[in-house]
């Protein structure tokens, strides 16, 4: 079946519906395609707040919020790009409460604001309270706003279809979407004058993560099959504290609030890394520390954990401001945050690389300017860059919104200047019916069980590829994912029938998390140099020289890949050396 | 339609609240009179037969009815009910507590029948014929306390 | 193009096999709160039954030999159990709805289960207290005369 | 490693090949503190790749994964196996929530789940232009509907409740908090509107304060207690319009 929509956004969590609800209201016909229902999307997951430099509870200026963000990146964010962020910040804050975001509030009855990691005022002087936030629930309940105001704006949703293919004209222009129904298994085209990739990231590609299931990385695998490149994968943000074993977040909110993370001795043992801000550090820092206290042996009780403790805050804290982390330390380690310390790891996060977009959400092929027309990436999924090679918190909920917003804009301003739809091809559903086909026709005598694949895939990328680096490591996942490629083509999907699939599904997500996989280490491989999230053992520094630059990487999608540079774009804020 | 049962399920709350002192009472008065063979002398007897009254209500009915009268239950409220004041409290009040049971019984009674009944149709027959039901009994209670004792 | 919200593209086919999974009762853990609202139920309709039959008994008032027959056989045994049935429907259905009055006017929902233990055991005494002389005449009836304790009588 | 052996009973069904649900039992090694979504995932990896479930963050915010299990709705990444069973060889039921359709094993149909949501008008209504700032709004007026925004729309309550169960029409807690979310919010000027839709014969007045949605709540929201207070204000407005 072929629906046609003015406008298919690919994805429904905060970025996917705040383009869709943006775009519908510029007039454009709107349809969004999510593999899960929208409500289940993990923007619902983000906790501590989302950035802005309000100044509702101290002097605050978007400069300050701009420079951090540029030296939190480790100043490989595109600065233009930044800049737009953190202007448009405070007016994207307002029109979300307007449409009824239930914000917390201050005595005055304006948004509240905390402190987060990395947030500076007059830049870098001390902490500044800029995260907006509701409870810790802040991703959740913007996300289910959101929700509520395309329900009311008629944005046609189809939940629980889940896209498997971009449809391109031989011209590059990009004419719609191949969507799998898992409710039915019926393969439909989506053909639409633009399209809006919003899927999200790929934590799931990693053994602990805090990640959905769901987070697969899916767009990605799908760019990269259509002969888009990936910017940047090999930033990886690692969250300092997810809880032991299980890798579920614990709000950096919580060090906000005053929480002290300690080694083996009982020791705060950020002071001595950043003597400035301590615990506030940003989190490629932290988790570096985390890791380097556990390697140096302070690990607690020997094992691979530190604690974070939160037993000298106020109950009514622990309460009113941090619920959500006294009910995941109790429901899953059956710790009480506060009698005891939580015992936490680092946990991969986001994806600060993703499909190259501008800051009005084009899709950029190579060089800057160089769109593909029709076709839009927002979000996680995207690399605009303004997380450079490390995010701040509290700028990923920022980025949706805001990157979302002018992306709907932009969208809907191209539907009413005329775009047209894009010439369908003859078959475009082609490909995904005979991928489909291949994976269902494997049997046990050559394949071997999906779950094989892509625990293995995970346990490489997690051993190798995580928070320290090394040419060696990164060598080894590197070959073991071109193993794996074939594997993935070979697996056995058991469930046969039509209806509601979700083994064909995940069949098909292996192999798209091959496919980026090979993203991040390759570019962590061919990136010699330290920078933010991206720390290699056996190229300590930063080199600005060789490498103030993004990696932009190319592949064929049989294991042929190449690399290309795009320059960092550099407006106030010059290099400097990053610390805290 | 106006399909709002705001004012009903707010009387099904007071009423019900009202039934708890009006059963008192209604027990206090009824079952529990000092009068009547109840709390003191409460025995089964077996078929047909009648309770024994305290020598209290004997000598009442006997002062009314002559010297011969049994004290029959009969009799004993036909006693109470000849004190004047006493008949049109009680009358007032009974009538009261009927209309305020049936209320409150027919209003629960219909809650549990359109749960289970789903089709408008066959609400409304549930509702109308629970409805006649009760308008049924209220004139025949009414009926009969306003007649008691004359 | 018409936008509609409300329409899935394909809505899954209903099936004799899936209805079956919608009935009007589920077999599913009973915690005090649908104990309260099963009993209330149950006692309720009871209640409007006896009441029923107690409006069609008040007629015999109008005619002194009925209402001395009926009287005669609320004193017999059968009588006397169901008068201390009547007493736990009405003592039970009561409290509970003082509950649900307290929760629904008061917005007492977050004591829901204090109330529910404390007006048990409010109803547990006036059953107790209210139902002894139907359980002692009972007693005597049963057990013979003087066999029964004469607490509180 | 695991600790013991558990027995996993699924309630299964398939339209496509079965003639109704059936009970599949399954030897599960579990942990006392894995939840009871892992061992359905240990199922499905490792077992039978045929059992469908929903699935997503797993740890209780993104809603997927509600189910009854032994008995009782819960999110199924949100309970543990030591609170479900005394140990080894104990038995863990598993079935789809109760009073839906069924698409496929755990797997329930949601659409008459949101199109009830819908129904609600669940959006801020105002009146007059925006203001140049955020509409302020105090901690106190916050707090009156901080609890209802916690919710996440998996729909345990609404089919823990015997008044769904009995009518499949009934708006149930899920959409009626949602109703109380937007009506109690000090920002919303659309009380009227949303009233006029849950006071109805399947609305409002079919909650008899059961309280199975407070039990089932994975979030605890005291639900039971915020539709009452939307009983009230729907009794009041009701008593001010007429008058």
């Amino acid at each position: 079946m072929t629906f046609e929509h003015d406008v298919v956004v690919v994805g429904a969590g905060g970025s996917g519906l705040m383009a869709a609800l943006y775009a519908r209201e510029g007039g454009a016909d709107v349809g969004v395609v999510s593999k899960l229902h929208p409500l289940r999307s993990h923007t619902g997951a983000a906790q501590g707040g989302i950035a802005a430099s309000l100044g509702n509870e101290e002097e605050d200026h978007w400069l300050w919020h701009a420079f951090d963000t540029v030296k939190g990146s480790d100043y490989v964010g595109d600065q233009d790009a930044i800049e737009a962020l953190c202007k448009d910040a405070p007016r994207t804050i307002v029109e979300l409460e307007h449409y009824g975001v239930p914000f917390s509030r201050n005595e005055e009855g304006t948004i509240s604001q905390r402190r987060f990691g990395g947030h500076t005022r007059n830049f870098g002087e001390a902490p500044v309270k800029r995260s907006c936030h509701a409870a810790d629930r802040t991703g959740h309940t913007i996300l289910h706003t959101l929700y509520d105001q395309c329900t009311k704006q008629g944005v046609r949703f189809y939940d629980e279809f889940q896209v498997l293919d971009l449809i391109m004209t031989e011209d590059g222009e990009c004419a719609g979407v191949v969507a799998y129904e898992i409710l039915t298994g019926e393969i439909h085209t989506f053909h639409a004058k633009q399209v809006c990739f919003a899927t999200g990231g790929y934590g799931r590609a990693f053994e602990t993560t805090s990640n959905a299931h769901a987070g697969t990385g899916d767009g990605m695998g799908i760019m990269l099959r259509n002969g888009i490149p990936l910017e940047d994968m090999e930033f990886v943000q690692f969250h300092p504290t997810g809880l032991y074993r299980l890798g579920i977040l614990i709000t950096e909110g919580a060090r906000g609030e005053g929480g002290i993370l300690r080694n083996s001795d009982g020791e705060r043992f950020m002071e001595r890394y950043a003597p400035t801000v301590k615990d506030l550090a940003p989190r490629d820092l932290v988790s570096q520390c985390i890791y380097q206290e556990i390697r140096e042996g302070r690990g607690v009780q020997g094992e691979n954990y530190v604690h974070l403790d939160l037993t000298h805050l106020d109950n009514a804290i622990l309460d009113k401001k941090l619920p959500e982390v006294t009910e995941f330390s109790r429901t899953y380690m059956g710790v009480d945050p506060k009698e005891e310390p939580i015992p936490v790891v680092p946990t991969c996060h986001y994806a600060m690389g993703g499909i190259p977009a501008n800051e009005d959400g084009h899709v950029e092929m190579g060089e800057r300017g160089e769109y593909v027309p029709g076709l839009y990436a927002v979000g996680e999924c995207a690399c605009v860059s303004i997380h450079g090679a490390n995010r701040l918190g509290t700028n990923a909920l920022l980025e949706l919104v805001v990157m979302g917003r002018r992306t709907g804009i932009e969208m809907a301003k191209q539907v009413r200047q005329g775009k047209d739809y894009a010439p369908l091809p003859e078959t475009p559903e082609d490909d995904t019916r005979t991928m489909l086909d291949d994976l269902l026709s494997n049997t046990r005598d050559e394949g071997e069980p999906i779950v094989n694949v892509r625990s293995e895939l995970q346990e490489t990328m997690m051993e190798n590829v995580s928070v320290f680096r090394n040419d060696d490591t990164l060598s080894t996942a590197l070959n073991d994912l071109q193993g794996l490629r074939k594997r993935a083509k070979n697996v056995v999907v058991d469930d046969k029938s039509k209806r509601f699939n979700t083994d064909l599904m995940d069949a098909v997500e292996v192999g798209f998390m091959v496919d980026y996989a090979e993203a991040i280490a390759g570019g962590a491989r061919n990136r010699t140099e330290s920078r933010g999230a991206h720390s290699r053992e056996d190229y300590e520094e930063r080199n600005d020289e060789d490498w103030l630059k993004h990696t932009l990487f190319h592949s064929d999608g049989n294991g042929n890949y190449e690399f290309d540079d795009k320059e960092v774009v550099i407006t106030r804020f010059e290099p400097k050396e990053r610390s805290y | 339609m106006a399909q709002t049962n705001a004012l009903n399920w707010f009387l099904h709350r007071i009423t019900g609240t009202f039934l708890i002192f009006m059963l008192i009472t209604h027990f206090w008065v009824q079952h529990y009179d000092h009068q009547a063979a109840s709390v003191t002398h409460e025995v089964v007897t077996e078929k047909n037969e009648m309770p024994d009254y305290p020598d209290e209500a004997k000598e009442g009915v006997r002062a009314r009815l002559g010297p011969d009268a049994a004290a029959t239950p009969y009799q004993v409220v036909m006693q109470r009910l000849a004190d004047p004041v006493y008949a049109v409290l009680w009358k007032g009040f009974n009538i009261l507590f009927l209309v305020v049971a049936l209320h409150h019984g027919f209003y629960g009674l219909n809650n549990v029948m359109t749960d289970y009944i789903r089709a408008p149709m066959g609400r409304l027959i549930a509702r109308t014929l629970s409805w006649t039901v009760a308008l049924g009994l209220l004139i025949i209670g009414m009926y009969s306390v306003i007649t008691a004792g004359w | 193009m018409a936008v509609d919200t409300k329409e899935r593209p394909s809505a899954p086919q209903q099936t004799d096999a899936s209805a079956e999974q919608e009935g009007r009762f589920q077999s599913y853990r009973i915690r005090t709160g649908m104990f309260a609202w099963m009993m209330h139920r149950l006692t309720g309709v009871g209640l409007v039954v006896y009441l029923i039959v107690h409006i069609w008994g008040l007629t015999a008032l109008t005619d002194p030999e009925t209402f001395n027959a009926l009287i005669a056989k609320y004193h017999s045994p059968i009588f006397k159990v169901g008068e201390f049935a009547l007493l736990v429907a009405v003592a039970y259905h009561a409290m509970n709805g003082l509950r649900l009055v307290l929760i629904d006017f008061l917005g007492w929902s977050p004591k829901q289960k204090k109330l529910f233990w404390t007006l048990g055991g409010v109803t547990a005494v006036i059953i107790a207290v209210g139902g002894w002389p139907s359980i002692y005449a009972l007693g005597e009836w049963l057990l013979g005369p003087g066999s029964m304790p004469t607490l509180f009588l | 490693m695991a600790e013991m052996q558990l027995n996993i009973e699924i309630k299964r069904y398939n339209p496509e090949d079965d003639d109704g649900p059936h009970w599949e039992s399954y030897e599960v090694p579990a942990d006392p503190l894995d939840s009871a979504l892992s061992l359905l995932l240990h199922v499905k990896w490792h077992i039978d790749g045929t059992l469908s479930l929903r699935k997503s963050c797993a740890h209780g915010i993104c809603g997927s994964d509600a189910m009854q299990i032994n008995g009782e709705n819960k999110l199924a990444c949100s309970v543990l196996v030591q609170d479900l069973v005394d140990g080894d060889g104990d038995t863990i039921t598993y079935a789809p929530l109760p009073s839906a359709p069924v698409v496929k094993d755990l797997i329930i149909d949601q659409s008459r789940f949101f199109e009830k949501y819908r129904e609600v008008k669940p959006w801020l209504i105002t009146d007059g232009p925006a203001p140049e700032r955020e509409r302020e709004q105090s901690p106190e007026e916050h707090a009156m509907i901080e609890d209802a925004t916690k919710c996440i729309m998996c729909g345990a309550c609404t089919h823990a409740c015997p008044s769904t169960w009995a009518d499949p029409d009934y708006l149930g807690p899920a959409a009626m908090l949602k109703a109380y979310r937007y009506t109690f919010d000090s920002r919303d000027d659309g009380a009227e509107e949303r009233l006029d839709v849950v006071d109805s014969p399947d609305g409002l007045w079919k909650c008899y304060t059961i309280f199975n949605c407070n039990e089932a709540c994975p979030k605890d929201i005291d639900i039971t207690r915020w539709l009452s207070a939307l009983k009230r204000r729907a009794a009041t407005s009701q008593a001010s319009t007429k008058a």
